[in-house]
């Protein structure tokens, strides 16, 4: 297990855990994303991850580097799965120790939304009666990908 | 030579993961633009272009033995 | 397993994790507060954690039915240890599912901070050379105890 | 009668987890009053009451055969 990593086997979340919980740590947070059975009314049969693998390594590791940047004592470890996932399979996980829980909660939420934004996986939907490539349609910006 | 990656709805509007152009240099954008006009629907103003794994800008100049990959807009999570 | 429990023994965060998710769920977070080594620079031998069991379990599961008024769609269990426990081991746990991810982190952090007002449990910190049983000595409101 | 409980440093500072109070009828604050009275250092100030596993105000009246408990500051999580 690497602490920053893209799988194709589905996530034990144990081990994540694991690798983060150490004597100092007073606070454990642990974020699991779950392939859900309903979006908007529309009912989803499976959800198919890719990634360009070795850049989305690298930009979870670079998150886990700002939030312990941003929150000192925090140890965190991110995986994402990829390939073909089916109803409350574990998409993501984020575990976050600190010593103290507000940190725990605050660098675990950044992580998220950085995914979100920073790093190159995308998620195609595929219902009863069509699939799409999900990902905002938004212009990026010119001054590059990485700001927030 | 440039290698370039195609990922997502770029992999399957393209057809194809990966391929090489036969340049010795390049900006990101003209980059772009040779995308769009070899693969209509490519929609250039909506990708990023990552050379050798780290996001580039518009005006960044590609070399010949860099691997760059389109990203269209990331959905994970 | 009760979803709102006071137990004796070592908390297996999975069964509390299986028992919030659900085909609706998309976000799941797991907070786990584990006993820390050093506290102010005093280093902590082990803790004893006391209850008074049967409200403890009812205020539990009260911050519960907050926390499903107040974010809708969010299921969620609770489980706090009593007795002794080590470094690492963990005291308390909260799992809570939400469609959204949002949900799941602010509904996490609102039990916590409700469990550590209105829930009768108690923690003495056992030094090398001493012990204190720790809460806040301020005088409580008049109008009680309950109001946030 | 009336049953009262203690818990944590009022269990160690009576030296005891419960008993029982001769009493048909008190207030809230009349029982702290008492606990202070007889247990020198109780801290009545800080101190809260639970009359059958709720919080209870000052002025709540405890009747006999209500199970009461001194719940000192709280520290879980």
């Amino acid at each position: 297990m690497k602490p920053f990593e893209i799988v194709e086997t589905p996530i034990e979340p144990g081990k994540y855990t694991e690798y983060v919980l150490h004597a100092g740590a007073g606070a454990v947070t642990v974020f699991t994303g779950h392939v859900r059975e309903w979006t908007h009314g529309i009912r989803t049969l499976y959800l198919a991850y890719e990634a360009y693998v070795p850049m989305a390594e690298k930009k979870l590791a670079q998150i886990g580097a700002e939030m312990e940047g941003q929150w000192p004592g925090v140890k965190v470890a991110i995986a994402h799965r990829i390939g073909e996932m089916h109803i409350s399979d574990i998409a993501v996980i984020i575990a976050v120790s600190s010593p103290h829980r507000k940190a725990a909660y605050e660098a675990n939420e950044y992580a998220i939304e950085r995914i979100k934004e920073i790093v190159p996986i995308w998620k195609k939907e595929v219902w009863e009666d069509g699939e799409e490539w999900l990902g905002g349609q938004k212009k990026y910006p010119e001054k590059g990908i990485e700001q927030k | 030579m440039i290698k370039v990656s195609y990922f997502a709805r770029l992999r399957e509007l393209t057809g194809k993961s990966d391929e090489t152009i036969e340049q010795q240099s390049m900006t990101v954008r003209e980059l772009l633009e040779w995308a769009e006009t070899t693969y209509p629907g490519f929609g250039k103003d909506t990708v990023h272009v990552a050379v050798n794994e780290e996001y580039a800008l518009k005006e960044d100049v590609i070399q010949s033995g860099d691997s760059c990959a389109f990203i269209p807009p990331v959905s994970g999570g």
